[in-house]
């Protein structure tokens, strides 16, 4: 029986930090002004640090405190560069990158004097193939040469960096650091859906780097690259978990207010049941989001496929959850005041990126059945 | 129906050939726009083809003679909404006036007021749309608390009604209100007529998931109206709002259909263009989508093979059917789109798509939400207690 | 719009008898004595004659006759060689037999004075492959001689006469009409779940028939025999229809009558919509079969598509509602002293024979979206 | 908890050690067997097998050792109940009267009481089952109309009960019974022991849907026990029930799971065996099975994490997720299994998948069905209105 952890004062007191501080600063429906401002403050909370180790200028935390900030930005729909720098970038560099780059950028990262993204395979997921990826890299002389689109970038438009996984000539794969100012770089903000997940266009037409710019690890590189995707989609479900655990608060407040046929609404049976049922996948969900957490402290074998089971019930959840907040507010469920629809997007959004349900149950089968999953015949 | 009827084929021959003629030109970009969840395309281009549609003779087929229409049995009226739908014909800015208002007028109006208000709907120049919900009345219906009174010969009204669609769009309002103080339920409701154009009328648009305004709160501050403006007496309002929302149901049906097809169509489109159609999983789900919209079809054929005055259980289920359906249709598109889907499109097939997976959310809830159509139907279908 | 049929008065009146005859014959829990009575009778009404032709011997009404008499067998769970005999053997002998067969069998069939099955692939989908055919023939001399061993054949240990649809050598195959008594057959019962669906092995080794046994069609024999097991599957949605619709009354019922909490669990608000649900199945599925009818009246092209359209939600509607009834039931629908166990195992068996849903729904994606489904990677 | 523990893998190994060497031999055949669904199977061989496990010190790891138990921590129960699922320990006959009458003694009972019935219990010797559902009290527990009444020194019991498992493979009872007349509700019941040998006390097998008899109806028709068999006050009864529904939770959780996931492994064992494990639905479908176990098993070191007397969200949802979850396996292993399934086999993998398909039907109906689950869960974990 693997010892499941009572969260520690200390994370506690993060969680109640966290939530005083972002339900002050809900920014899902503001301009991209604050949004600035909400980054600084979390800077000065030591938030980006997180998951950085001391000796690259982090508080070495767990990765249990990055769930605990992410729960609580899913549940009050921040709208920040935080996933793409701390859940998606730092842990890349982490284990992808060589021990200088980690050096160089980690710092600035962590104190949050900068942010990042990172361009791979489009959406992301762990389970990309080599001719997926976007950008393609070849050596001219002293220095690199950037090519080609990459379409939707996560924080593209805002990230004073990239991190790219671009594809070699020689059918390997390397790391590039471009920041934002690159010359030649040709970089477009894309309206969303999802309004608290901005999205841009990088393009690349033959953009020189410097050979510096290279900074892949030369050992296990790819398996790198696929660990920290797989870390960013737990952490993505960390996100899911606490917007769907805001639906189900949001549908309980609301239905117990509204009053149809002469009583609350939350008296009928059939809404008692809908919110019992989220109740269910919401905890089912947490309890596997905190598997995978276990796991992963751990270091079992088998941590991809626990992340697997946290990233396909959280996404159920969430989907699951914000569909149903709209059922249940009725009218206004599906008007812009009320927040349901926000969570619905962002359900949306999540459901696919860093590998959608069938990806991930794919690689679970398998595991399990042996073979391999063709998904397209 | 004692007069020669023209023969189906031809008739939709000719409603096909009449929409190829006329819905081109400056009205090609009407084509497929202007359905639920796109109502805000091209209003003012949607007015004149109202007009022009009128003057086709397309407006009151079903109506009596008498009153301007042209009494054409139920077969052809569907098959006019079905070739209509077919040939993308748009949303119709004049359905609510011509679908709803009208038959009612027809059944319980005044000799003046057909005379005074049936032209215009006819002729395609004058819109209406519908006061009934409210903040506190939207399933519970006779929860209503919009008040109305006669006061120096005029009736006038104070309260607000929501998600009254196309209130920007319209010239009149017919309104479900109170007009015995401290009557409860159904009792002491009337049926107004209202202009909207006048200083104690305000509508404010509801901005939905979407971004954009479709529906509308409509305020009422002592806004007036003529003292003849009142369907059928005060205190009939619940009698003649129920029999309104009879003429609702089933006419249209067939065309709604095909614009689902229309949709689903698109979503094969998608799913080719993306590669998508070489997934089992998404296969199988589109054959799903398929096989459901089959059934739609047969359970709409079931209903009029009933004839008009029968309801059977299949009509009981149809509401309920169609609207999981089209949501669900929207949640496979979107799957199938993937991160494409994230970013809003401005082409076909992906606009269009979008579209569906954002407003289909409506489809369950407004006209008896899924909740209240179950328990009608358990209630009315099956025979099981009230409440 | 193609016209949907009213009920003939001839088909009102043809339903009520069998309503009221079938109710006075249940007779799933009862032994097997009592099948051989009830067939008798059922041939004394003329029900085995309905699909015949007059020029067969038949009464030569439509396939909306036989539906209505399948729905009342699916209600009132009717075990009878009807099924076998009526909805199976019969459409092949017309479908894909020679006329000279018809003229010699289909009499006997139609006045029940004989009862037949049909042997071809195991569970008899219309999406068989040749090579999963069960025996194969082989021409000696002046005889065929069958070989091979057909595991579970319906009413295969009470059919007087199998037709079986054999492999032959040269990859073609052909139509065997086969006794019951045919010396060198072995045949024994097996148990089933389902005991309404009585199920027998057939087995061959080597096998002489004379060479007249052979009656397939010369033209189009294959695809008689796809046309033949699509009304099978029709036939059976029918079934599935019937009994999805019993399940629906027997619940409204019983939850009508039990009380708990001090009232009768029928208001309960939770226990309403689940039967709204599984009437909203139940009537999709009934249009979908009144559907797949009219195009086959019209002789539309696309009946197999149609017949899928009814068979998948005909299967889902029975598969829901009988497992409803029984959670509806509470404890005694999971005892043997209720019906909805035996609905359940209906539904089950009738889940996965004549092709399961995805079979039909990889049928339907094939038409849809062109390419073939390969199910199997 | 004031000795030494054995380390939890030394434990572990221990217990592992001595299922290999005790369920061997003439116990072989009792490997995976005789769990729900299968209580009929070699009910003889399993009371033998009690007592072997008693002997081995097996009973009552819990209890305190006043009692004869041996006190040990959770942690060493939960580790033994799963190791005794993983090695294939079959179907406890005992766990009633060891897991819910024994702590239901040690802390409502009498020291006489005590010293009467937990030997048998320890020993392996006596069987329990148990006595609370009714016809007229299924979900609605408290409207058990089953009367006792003390006359002429003894008490007395008219009365029957419902859906009792194991009743004919046991000595005794423990029955909810109503000691005050006319009272309603949870007012006025008490907790009796009865012995099942005498005249007054009939035991009927209920046929389930496999045609086995698992659960038996037992009727009281002024059966008689001694006046000292109760437990507690008369009028108590229903907070002694309540409490030892209380142990009845939590502590067999892991080891029910090392049962679903044998069962798992036999489903994939099938899939391979008839091919179905290269059908994309089907591998999709069996790694939702996989994702959903380890899941509960999650949702279960949840629970224990948060230790003895804390109940969190998580063990609120934990019936629900479990018996649903255990109901989809059914349905998954029998379309696996597809025609091939519709005949009763005698060998596993293929006879265990049938009866899980076909047991996993009362798994959402006993011991609160899903409705009452889900009231629960929306009152008291989400605290939404009453009734």
């Amino acid at each position: 029986m693997s010892a499941f952890a009572i969260p520690t004062d200390e994370q506690r007191a993060l969680r109640e930090t966290a939530t005083a501080f972002l339900a002050g600063h809900a920014n899902a429906r503001s301009g991209r002004d604050s949004d600035a401002a909400l980054w600084q403050t979390m800077a000065e909370l030591g938030w980006p640090a997180v998951l950085v180790p001391e000796e690259f200028g982090g508080l070495g935390l767990g990765i249990a405190e990055a769930v605990v900030l992410l729960e609580e930005m899913g549940r009050s729909l921040t709208r920040s560069p935080f996933f793409s720098t701390v859940a998606l970038a730092q842990p890349l560099l982490l284990h992808a990158a060589t021990e200088e780059a980690c050096q160089r950028w980690l710092p600035g990262l962590a104190e949050g004097s900068a942010t990042a993204t990172v361009i791979a395979a489009a959406g992301l997921s762990p389970a990309f193939r080599h001719e997926e990826l976007a950008i393609r890299a070849c050596r001219r002389g002293d220095r690199w040469e950037l090519q080609g689109c990459a379409e939707q970038v996560l924080d593209g438009d805002g990230a004073d960096m990239a991190f790219v996984v671009a594809a070699l000539e020689d059918g390997v794969c390397g790391l590039f650091h471009v920041p934002a100012d690159t010359p030649g770089l040709q970089r477009s903000a894309l309206e969303s859906w999802d309004s608290t997940r901005p999205q841009g266009r990088w393009c690349f037409d033959a953009v020189p780097l410097p050979l510096e710019a290279r900074i892949d690890r030369p050992a296990g590189f790819v398996a790198g690259v696929v660990h920290a995707l797989q870390l960013a989609a737990l952490l993505l479900a960390a996100e899911q978990v606490g917007g769907a655990a805001r639906c189900l608060e949001l549908t309980v407040a609301y239905t117990g207010e509204r009053r149809q046929f002469g009583r609350v609404i939350a008296g009928f049976q059939a809404v008692k049941h809908r919110c019992a049922q989220m109740m269910v996948k919401l905890e089912t969900a947490r309890s596997a989001l905190q598997g995978a957490l276990a796991a992963l402290e751990l270091n079992e074998q088998a941590v991809a496929s626990e992340i697997a089971v946290a990233r396909v019930l959280a996404t159920e959840a969430y989907r699951f959850c914000a569909a149903e907040a709209i059922q249940l507010h009725g009218g206004v469920g599906f008007t812009w005041e009320y927040d349901p629809q926000l969570h619905f997007k962002r359900a949306q959004w999540a459901s696919h990126w860093f590998g959608d349900a069938d990806t991930w149950r794919d690689a679970v089968a398998d595991g399990v059945l042996g073979g391999v999953t063709e998904r397209h015949q | 129906m004692n007069k020669a009827m023209p023969d189906e084929q031809q008739f939709r021959a000719e409603v096909a050939d009449w929409m190829e003629r006329h819905l081109c030109g400056r009205f090609a970009p009407l084509r497929h726009r202007g359905g639920p969840g796109d109502e805000m395309a091209y209003p003012e281009l949607r007015r004149e083809w109202e007009a022009e549609m009128a003057a086709g003779g397309w407006i009151g087929l079903g109506w009596p003679q008498a009153h301007g229409g042209r009494d054409l049995p139920l077969a052809l009226q569907v098959a006019f909404h079905e070739e209509y739908a077919r040939a993308g014909g748009p949303g119709r800015m004049g359905h609510i006036g011509e679908t709803l208002l009208a038959p009612t007028l027809i059944a319980h109006g005044t000799p003046e007021q057909q005379a005074r208000f049936l032209p215009g709907i006819r002729d395609g120049r004058v819109f209406w749309c519908q006061g009934y919900s409210e903040p506190g009345a939207g399933s519970d219906l006779a929860a209503i608390s919009t008040r109305c009174w006669l006061e120096d010969g005029e009736w006038r009204l104070r309260g607000q009604k929501l998600w009254t669609s196309l209130a920007h769009e319209s010239e009149w309002i017919f309104v479900l209100a109170r007009s015995t103080p401290g009557s409860v339920g159904r009792e002491g409701l009337s049926f107004l007529l209202v202009p909207l154009d006048q200083p104690g009328v305000e509508i404010r648009p509801i901005r939905q998931m979407t971004g954009e305004a479709e529906f509308n709160e409509v305020f009422f501050d002592d806004a007036r109206t003529a003292a003849d403006c009142i369907v059928g007496k005060p205190g009939d309002g619940w009698r003649i709002a129920m029999a309104l929302l009879g003429f609702e149901r089933g006419l249209s049906t067939l065309g709604q259909q095909m614009h689902f097809a229309h949709e689903l169509q698109l979503l094969v489109a998608a799913a080719r263009s993306c590669g998508a159609d070489r997934d089992v999983g998404v296969r199988r789900r589109i054959a799903d989508a398929w096989i459901g919209l089959r059934a739609l079809r047969a359970n709409a054929l079931r209903i009029f093979a009933r004839g008009e005055n029968a309801t059977g259980p299949e009509a009981l289920v149809y509401k309920y059917a169609w609207s999981n359906w089209h949501r669900d249709l929207g949640q496979l598109a979107m799957d199938v789109m993937g991160i494409a889907g994230d970013v809003p499109a401005s082409e076909d097939p992906w606009r269009r798509l979008q579209q569906v997976f954002f407003f289909s959310r409506a489809d369950t809830i407004y006209a008896g939400t899924n909740e209240i159509q179950l328990n009608i139907i358990a209630e009315r279908g099956l025979g099981m207690p009230k409440g």
